[in-house]
């Protein structure tokens, strides 16, 4: 049994893919409810399948073994360098299937409800279920070209997702901006993957020639260049760390941060991140599902994965502390001046996302603590965000708006929602004993123990922050009285929609008490800092009481308080205009690259090609001037002939 | 004996002519099918001979060889085919348009005429010596001024006529001028000794810049191609179609005669100066034909450019089989072009590019001939052209004139946006309202059809090609001595 | 008689057949037509499978080879003073191309189902064209093969300029006469090649067995690759391309697009890279170049287009330039995917050529800008689209990356005779395209398909007819099996480009 | 006539007076006495012809050139009646071109007259009496290999073929003869 | 007083008058006026032939052969030639060749 689950693992992502196939072909036209059963179902048994494997791993394995226990060759570039389609099982990616199999099915369930009677309803969960196929493909991909075809492929099925309602201009363009971005990024994996496959692959050959065996890494002539277990071996790292890259860097440190910059388009790190706000004008569950627990965090799935080149460079780990550090900051900062209710979730997520970008970028080879923190926040985080999603979608829903200045006052309207809602704040707020405080605690630990002061007095600012807005969405949703007629006339969403809030509920209560670290990192020892959790606990404590002071009473001491601020709350309400930043380089590009180019191709490649035939006629009718008609002319160019044959055969020749 | 073909031609000329002294007129109209008979029997006694073998008759003042054979074969074609073609105008089918003076008289006459023009040709390729190289080429241009001033009620007709004997005449003075040098020089008037007396002195150079001018005027290589455009426009379309095809043939045997049997030695020498005047030839043909919209005069300027290809063949030696080759198709296939011009003209008046408009909507089977008869002069394959030109190119290359290759290449994309002019006429723009289709006769159709089915057969079919090859060796063998040591 | 002759023989026994129809019944030539190109697929389809076949039984080790390999090889002495044959064969490389073509044209044939104007000449027409296509593919003999490759070229001319639109006569003319120009080049460069060799033999593979003087293939390589390169859109050759598909009917900007600018490519790989290795190595550094500038600059020419087709022909532009990248990366994986991208960026540009005619017919324009929302009328169409354009943007799943990761591998992984820094910065250059291409496509695409409905008369607009869906379902499909499982590609022309890059 | 020095009198005084002549023809502009001038040149020319030796020769081209072409012109001259009337003055371009075109070739044939090394033997030299007549004949008929039967069989084609040709087009329009 | 004429002498003669009937050719209006000067450069042609055959290939007849034909050709030429003058003086009224121009249709190029 133990081995069937491991040998099947490839069932886990075949199965949404099934379902899109039942879907397309079954549930369409008329028979179109059945999709989000169809959809679930299939979800469910790979949910299913999941927790078998997960119990199968824990009770057969040793800890932290990882195994590619399925692959098939999918494209041979050249020798050492066939890129398989396989299954890769190890903690994370186990920790990966568990959160996006089991996000995945409730958002689903929830979706049932939350979609019904929409038009594009199958199109919705063959969506839903492309990206899960993609995702859970990319969570098992046992080599970086697998990793990246999913890549793709989810970044694809969110381009869908958002752009889900189609007839709404900031619905297509806010998918555009997603695929755009991330694709931008994406360049930079790609090149990195260039750069890694070439030189990993020129140290496979040339240990081959050399007489070394491949052995050194792994049994022989299997040995691929893309393949993780070879890039994060000891001797390439060793190898790729000698090489001269470019700019002063070394090959390895180049590599890893061009595969970061693309781990940072998609989790949208600074100054990646302009795509994910925008990106709400999707259907709120599939925020929930895809730009708050899974596809977003695949990009610190992606760090962690490669963090032993990562650790080995040392300099592409202190970019990643750095980005993670300032998007935490500066999305906390912007969250705080947002009223969209989804934008407020969305800048939380970079925030969050930053946090375990952090936590990676603390880490090393020597303290790995920091990537356990940052799949263990990885782990929480998916559960409260996707909570407050669903929860947020839960009162859009109702109130049909996404302004939190048209909200208010919910909490006797929506028991359930507003409870779960208070749950997954209290949990991102990093109160114990819910999820957040444990996995957010163990990241400031893993900053602390790696010395990296600034760094945790900026984790330290932003849990306050965190603590902060979400506390004053929390307030100003729920509390205080009706700002609009919808929120009077709001009520209670349906059980399948509620119910999926109530897991997840539970899962942000408990999430914290699984010792997801160890599972991840078996054998590093850790130890509770008590000087950090009480500064965290603080934090929380400052954060809740300044949303409390300042929106819980009369609204205008907020008010007041930004008026005080002046350019400075308008430069943080307006994101930082780095929006208009990148339409301003968009435009440039339009304007001096495309429009020339287009222009050139018309006006001077294509020009000069009439032109030749232009030449061609001009001189045609020129010399047909020649052609006088009169006969003696004729006569003395046929004399000139001669003259002209006899000194070309007389001078020019011999 | 092998100089049959002649004779039955000679014959069926004076069987026309007397047909014409003794018979009513009405009868006349048999003069026509006499002579398409005659020419098939010549043709066919061609063929019989060269089955036989090579051979001499006179002690060797003829000279029978596979290549005479086929230039023979050319010419009686040629003739056959005009005979074809004229038969609509002489027996005053066409449609009468005020203004134009497109009547054809004298049928027995003509045909004399042409045929005797057709035997002076026939003799040109088997002569030995310089003499009988020099009568044959008189009677191989001579009554061919005749022929283009032969409507003499036209005066478009007279002033050709008139253009071309001047310019002929002067040529022919010129090439003579060439001729009498090359006798000095070598002492001798048979073409094989003197073949092997002349060296490359100044003189010589001289003696070939010469009789460059008499080749250049038959073949219409540029300078000497001036006539070319106005005695086309002003002849009748059947002889300017006789033009474009036998004479440039007859110009072909002449300068096989000279070049290979006179100036084999020096052929090396001269190619340089070949390739020049064949870029020019080409270049300038091509050019000047994509301004002109009449197809008269755009089929001469065509013509003047497929001369240019022609004289590709001389520089190599191995040349020979291709230029023969490229020759008959060339017959062919400007006679299948030709064949279409003069039914439009005959049936409808009309002569400029754009009426061909709409052609393949009223008549799509002949425009589709017309369209394979204009790809195949363009060099597209699987026509004959195509093979034909490639063969030539070839010849190019291998004695190194790539640039020539490149130029000939160029043009022939160049000579294929005319070509396509007129196809784009037939078959893209709308036509003249709702013509009904327009009834070929049965001399057009024969005639386009012989050709037509001669223009795909030749390409495809290897035999042609091989035996000509084989045929060939002879005259390389002869002006091979210097092409040897060169190698 | 080999098999493969039956690939020129029966579609051009379809051409005389669907000539030989009445005149009133338009509605018969269809289907003869249909029915020839699909005996065509289905031969084309059984003899891959036979090929592979083969290719298992003749076994042994193909690694070390350098003279390819051809399967169903007859040859029939034709001039043979020229040494010139009628020698037909295919390798793994042929086999894709003949498949890429035989698929092609049968979704062509479906796609210009509605033809109703002198029918009997378009699909006499289109046969012949494609009679032309497969002969090239099937050519050993070079002769053979230039003449077929001249013989697929023409029937463009009329088939743009009486079925077309807009400047038609002009993009025909333009287009002929560019590609012959082209092909002037090519006849210089072989004929050259072939005297060089002793002007005993065009069959190629004894051709390659020649050492040709490095001073002729330093002039004859350049000409033989700008020659085939026009057809294959190099820049500044590529101008013919935008004009030509903007005009031509819906079947031969398919056949064109998709088929016919691989002959470009295909020529470049079997004449000049597989003849002249040195030229090759002495010239790879500037094409390389050029093509850069073709994939980079036929992407952002492509972002301000605002006619569906020219903006498809752009990136026809940009996408063929990935073809002719590979080919100068001069390694494997350089050429493997270079093989790919033709068969991919074939059935892509079919499809999107297919569906810009349908979506055409439907709205009557082609221009962006008027054009809004149709997704919701025309969903299946709608959906081919997007499918067309993902792959065109190179999405995992779909052809399109596997042919372009392995050319930017290829790119990447460079060669001794070109400096590595500059062949991996122009490989990133083009890898850089991707984005662009992601801008234009989505750009196009979101325009016509999503947003409000423009025009009112939109929504009257009826979705896919069955041979419509057909066309685009085959293609689609063909997409996706390659996308998704590419060793069916793959394992088909490893083995023909083992030798050919051994040559290195 | 074979002696040297009478011989080369003779040859100066044919060679002006062909070359005034000549002269004459070209720049004459009274049609009619072109034509006399011409038959002066081809008189001297038959001059130059016996100083050469060729009796026979000169003979003919008395005869069949001056008595039969030149007369022929005449008619033509006659029959167009233009003798007698001015010929206008051709252009100026045109008399430049001719001259310089003219003169370029007799340049360039004279220089490479200069630089060909021809038989170092003057006429005189050579200048032996023999009766060619016999020999012409025989030739002109005979069969072998040396013989002109065939080039005179063709000649009298092109006779008969020009004199149909000429009689065809001069003739007067015959309404019955469409 | 005069060198004795060398072949060289004579054949500087032929080509002399040989250029002055071209120039002829270029220049006469007349129509006849040009066949006068096409029948002297055959005259000169014909010299040119006669001066080799005494200078160079003296032991033979070959060249006067050639000179018989050549006037028997110019013969059937002029004939030839006179007709189609008469049949243009008939048309035009003129035989002022640089009058003959009516082909030659110029700015009539296509488009």
């Amino acid at each position: 049994m133990t081995g069937f689950l491991f040998e099947n693992a490839w069932m886990i992502p075949a199965l949404p893919l099934i379902s899109i196939l039942l879907i397309g072909l079954f549930a369409t036209g008329s028979n179109a409810r059945f999709a989000g059963i169809i959809g679930s179902v299939a979800i469910g048994t790979a949910f299913l399948l999941t927790c078998g494997l997960g119990l199968a791993y824990l009770s057969s394995a040793e800890a932290g073994a990882s195994a590619v226990t399925w692959s098939i060759e999918w494209l041979r570039y050249q020798d050492h360098l066939v890129v398989s389609l396989g299954t890769l099982i190890d903690p994370i990616s186990l920790l990966l299937l568990f959160v996006v199999t089991s996000v995945s099915l409730l958002v689903h369930v929830y979706s049932i409800g939350y979609m019904a009677g929409d038009e594009g309803y199958s199109r919705y969960f063959v969506f839903l279920s492309l990206f899960t196929f993609s995702m859970l493909g990319l969570v098992l991909a046992p080599n970086l070209l697998q990793m990246y075809v999913f890549w793709e492929l989810v970044g694809v099925s969110s381009f869908l997702l958002i752009g889900f309602y189609y007839t709404l201009p900031e619905a297509i363009a806010a998918s555009k901006k997603a695929f755009i971005v991330t694709r931008f990024a994406d360049l930079f994996f790609l090149a990195g993957i260039l750069v890694l496959g070439f030189f990993v692959h020129q140290w496979i050959v040339d240990a081959e020639w050399g007489g070394v065996t491949a052995a050194a890494v792994q049994s022989a002539s299997a040995v691929q260049a893309l393949d993780f277990a070879t890039i994060n071996s000891e001797p390439v790292l060793a190898h790729l760390k000698d090489q001269p890259g470019v700019l002063g860097l070394d090959l390895l440190t180049v590599a890893m941060l061009l595969v970061f910059i693309g781990a940072a388009g998609k989790s949208a790190m600074f100054p990646l991140h302009v795509w994910l706000p925008d990106a709400m004008a999707g259907p709120t569950p599939v925020s929930a599902l895809i730009h708050a627990a899974t596809m977003v965090v695949a990009g610190v799935y992606l760090v962690a994965r490669l963090f032993p080149g990562f650790a080995a460079s040392g300099d592409a780990l202190d970019v990643v502390a750095a980005v993670g550090c300032i998007t935490c900051l500066f999305s906390a900062l912007i969250a705080c001046t947002q009223t969209d209710i989804k934008r407020v979730l969305a800048f939380s997520t970079l925030s969050q996302i930053g946090y375990m970008m952090l936590a990676l970028g603390v880490a090393s080879a020597e303290h790995p603590a920091g990537l356990g923190a940052a799949m263990f926040h990885l782990f929480t985080h998916a559960f409260f965000k996707a909570l407050l999603f669903l929860g947020a979608g839960s009162v859009i829903h109702a109130v049909h708006s996404n302004d939190v200045a048209e909200m208010g006052g919910l909490r006797k309207k929506m028991p359930l929602t507003h409870a779960t809602f208070l749950i997954a704040t209290i949990a991102i707020a990093g109160v114990p004993p819910l999820a957040g405080f444990f996995s957010k605690d163990e990241i400031l630990g893993a900053a602390l123990d790696g010395e990296h002061h600034l760094i945790f007095g900026v984790g330290l600012f932003v849990a306050a922050l965190t603590a902060f807005y979400m506390f004053r969405v929390y307030i100003l949703t729920f509390l205080g009285g009706h700002k609009s007629d919808g929120a009077a006339k709001a009520h209670e969403s349906p059980p399948i929609m509620t119910i999926p809030l109530v897991v997840l509920g539970v899962m942000s209560v408990c999430g914290g008490w699984i010792a997801v670290s160890q599972f991840v990192l078996p054998g590093v020892e850790l130890h509770a800092h008590l000087l950090v959790m009480g500064l965290s606990v603080a934090a929380a404590v400052v954060g809740i009481g300044s949303a409390f002071w300042l929106y819980g009473g009369q609204a205008n001491r907020a008010q007041t308080m930004a008026e005080s601020m002046g350019g400075i709350y308008r430069l943080v309400q307006n994101k930082f205009y780095i929006d208009e930043v990148y339409l301003f380089v968009t435009k440039m590009i339009f304007r001096f690259i495309a429009a020339p180019a287009a222009w050139f191709d018309r006006h001077v490649v294509d020009a000069v090609m009439n032109l030749s035939a232009t030449v061609v006629r001009w001189v045609g009718a020129r010399l047909n001037v020649l052609q006088t008609g009169q006969v003696q002319t004729y006569g003395i160019w046929m004399i000139n002939g001669t003259i002209l044959v006899l000194l070309f055969l007389w001078l020019v020749q011999r | 004996m092998y100089i049959q073909p002649e004779i039955i031609v000679v014959v069926t000329a004076f069987a026309v002519l007397g047909m014409e002294m003794f018979l009513p007129p009405r009868q006349r109209v048999l003069q026509t099918p006499v002579c398409l008979l005659g020419l098939s029997i010549a043709l066919a006694a061609v063929v019989y001979l060269m089955i036989q073998g090579d051979g001499n008759f006179l002690g060797g003042q003829f000279l029978f060889d596979g290549v005479a054979g086929w230039f023979k074969v050319s010419f009686l074609l040629a003739g056959l085919l005009t005979v074809l073609l004229s038969a609509d105008l002489l027996n005053g089918r066409f449609k009468i348009v005020p203004g134009q003076n497109r009547v054809l008289i004298h049928r027995g006459e003509f045909y004399t005429v042409v045929l005797f023009n057709l035997v002076g040709s026939m003799f040109l390729i088997s002569a030995t010596n310089l003499i009988n190289l020099y009568v044959c080429l008189e009677l191989a241009t001579i009554p061919l001024f005749a022929l283009v001033a032969w409507r003499r009620d036209d005066p478009l007709s007279c002033e050709a006529g008139l253009k071309y004997i001047i310019l002929g005449a002067t040529s022919s003075a010129v090439v003579l001028f060439g001729l009498g040098l090359l006798y000095g020089l070598s002492g001798s008037v048979d073409l094989f000794t003197m073949g092997d007396n002349l060296s490359f002195g100044p003189a010589t150079k001289l003696a070939i810049a010469m009789v460059v001018v008499g080749v250049g005027f038959k073949l219409t290589l540029v300078p000497f191609h001036m006539w070319a455009a106005d005695v086309y426009r002003g002849a009748p379309l059947p002889v300017a179609a006789y033009l474009s095809v036998a004479s440039k043939a007859a110009g072909l045997a002449f300068m096989f005669q000279l070049f290979y049997r006179v100036l084999g030695n020096v052929l090396l020498d001269v190619s340089m100066a070949l390739a020049v005047l064949a870029a020019v030839t080409m270049t300038l043909g091509n050019l000047v034909a994509v301004v002109q919209a009449n197809v008269k005069r755009f089929m001469a300027f065509s013509a003047i450019s497929q001369a240019g290809y022609l004289i590709m063949g001389f520089l190599d030696p191995s040349g020979a089989p291709s230029m023969v080759y490229y020759m008959l198709v060339y017959v062919v296939t400007n006679m299948v072009v030709f064949g279409v011009l003069v039914f439009y003209l005959n049936e409808t008046g009309r002569e400029e590019i754009e009426d061909y408009r709409g052609l393949s909507r009223t008549n799509p089977w002949i425009a589709l001939v017309m369209m394979l008869g204009l790809f195949s002069l363009a060099g597209i394959p699987p026509l004959s052209g195509f093979v034909g030109k490639f063969f030539l190119f070839s010849v190019a290359s291998k004695a190194g004139f790539h640039w020539l290759v490149a130029v000939a290449a160029v043009n022939s994309t160049i000579s294929l946006y005319y070509y396509l002019r007129i196809v784009r006429q037939m078959y893209i723009e709308p036509g003249l309202g709702d013509d009904p289709p327009i009834r070929a006769s049965a001399s057009i159709v024969t005639a386009l059809a012989v050709s037509t089915v001669l223009m795909v057969v030749l390409g495809i079919v290897p035999f042609f090609y091989e035996t000509i090859y084989e045929q060939t060796h002879n005259w390389i063998a002869v002006a091979g001595i210097r092409g040897g040591m060169a190698e | 008689m080999s098999w493969l002759s039956l690939l020129i023989l029966i579609p051009f026994a379809t051409a005389l057949a669907v000539v030989a129809t009445p005149d009133s019944k338009w509605y018969v030539r269809r289907w003869v037509a249909l029915f020839g190109t699909g005996v065509v697929l289905a031969l084309s389809l059984v003899m891959s499978v036979s090929y592979m076949q083969a290719v298992l039984q003749r076994g042994g080790d193909a690694s070390m080879l350098t003279i390819s390999q051809m399967e169903f090889e007859q040859s029939v002495p034709w001039f043979k003073s020229m040494g010139i044959e009628y020698h037909v064969g295919v390798d793994g490389i042929a086999m894709a191309m003949i498949v890429l073509t035989a698929i092609i044209i049968f979704t062509g044939v479906l796609a210009s189902w509605e033809v109703k104007e002198r029918s009997r000449e378009f699909y006499a027409f289109l046969l012949v064209l494609v009679t032309g296509v497969f002969g090239v593919f099937i050519s050993v003999d070079l002769f053979l093969f230039f003449l077929f490759y001249e013989v697929a070229v023409l029937p463009m001319y009329l088939l743009i300029g009486v079925w077309g639109t807009g400047r038609k006569e002009y993009s025909a003319m333009k287009l002929t006469l560019m590609l012959m120009v082209g092909s002037a080049l090519v006849l210089v460069g072989m004929l050259a090649l072939y005297h060089a060799a002793g002007s005993q033999t065009f069959d190629l593979n004894k051709l390659a067995m020649v050492d040709y003087s490095r001073d002729l293939q330093q002039w004859v390589f350049p000409c033989v690759f700008v020659g085939f390169g026009v057809l294959g859109a190099l820049f500044p050759f590529h101008t013919w391309s935008p004009d030509g598909h903007a005009s031509a009917p819906t079947a031969v900007s398919m056949l064109h697009a998709g088929v016919l600018m691989k002959l470009g490519g295909y020529g470049v790989l079997r004449v000049a890279v597989y003849l002249m290795p040195e030229g090759a190595k002495q010239w790879a550094l500037f094409f390389l170049v050029l093509t850069t500038i073709n994939i980079v600059y036929g992407a952002y020419a492509a972002i301000r287009q605002t006619d569906l087709k020219y903006f498809t022909a752009y990136s026809s532009v940009s996408h063929c330039g990935f073809v002719l990248f590979g080919l100068c990366s001069l390694n494997l994986m350089g050429f493997k995917g270079a093989v790919i991208q033709m068969f991919s960026h074939g059935i892509m540009t079919g499809l999107f050529f297919g569906l810009i005619g349908m979506v055409y017919g439907r709205s009557k324009t082609r221009d962006l800008t008027k054009m809004g929302g149709l997704s919701k009328r025309i969903p299946w169409l709608a959906t081919s689209f997007y499918i067309a354009g993902l792959a065109s943007l190179g999405l995992p799943g779909l052809s399109g990356f596997v042919a372009e990761s392995t050319v930017f591998l290829g790119g990447f992984f460079g060669n001794p005779w070109v400096d590595s820094t500059t062949m991996r910065i122009c490989t990133l250059l083009a890898t850089s395209s991707i984005v662009v291409t992601a801008v234009y496509v989505l750009r196009g695409l979101s325009r016509v398909f999503q947003g409000p409905m423009t025009k009112s008369e939109f929504s009257q607009m009826q979705d896919a007819t069955i041979p419509e869906k057909l066309c685009t379902g085959i293609l689609v499909a063909t997409l996706a099996v390659v996308g998704m499982y590419p060793p069916v590609l793959i394992d088909l022309i490893e083995h023909a480009i083992v030798p050919i890059a051994n040559r290195f | 006539m074979y002696d040297g020095t009478v011989a080369t009198l003779f040859f100066y005084f044919f060679a002006v007076a062909s070359i005034a002549l000549a002269l004459g023809v070209v720049l004459g502009r009274r049609l009619l006495r072109s034509a006399v001038c011409l038959i002066g040149v081809l008189g001297s020319s038959a001059g130059l012809t016996l100083v050469l030796g060729f009796e026979f020769i000169a003979g003919i081209q008395v005869l069949v050139f001056i008595g039969g072409i030149v007369v022929l012109l005449l008619f033509a001259i006659m029959m167009t009646s233009e003798g007698h009337t001015f010929e206008q003055r051709p252009s100026a371009a045109r008399r430049v071109m001719g001259g310089v075109v003219a003169t370029a070739f007799f340049v360039v044939t004279l220089s490479v007259y200069v630089h060909t090394d021809f038989p170092p033997a003057t006429a005189e030299d050579l200048a032996v009496s023999h009766e060619d007549v016999h020999a012409i004949g025989r030739k002109l008929l005979s069969n072998e290999r040396d013989g002109y039967i065939v080039p005179f069989e063709v000649i009298s084609l092109l006779l008969l073929a020009a004199l149909i040709g000429g009689i065809v087009i001069a003739r007067k329009h015959d309404p019955e003869d469409t | 007083m005069f060198p004795t004429p060398t072949i060289t002498h004579w054949l500087t003669l032929s080509a002399l008058l040989f250029s002055i009937g071209l120039y002829g050719i270029f220049t006469r209006r007349n129509a006849v006026g040009v066949l006068l000067s096409i029948e002297m450069t055959l005259n000169s042609a014909i010299l040119n032939i006669l001066i080799f055959n005494r200078f160079v290939a003296s032991d033979d007849v070959d060249g006067q052969v050639l000179v018989l034909f050549i006037v028997a050709a110019a013969a059937a030429e002029a004939v030839v030639a006179l007709a189609i003058f008469v049949s243009f003086y008939r048309h035009r009224h003129t035989l002022d060749v640089t009058q003959a121009n009516h082909i030659c249709d110029q700015g009539n190029s296509a488009s």
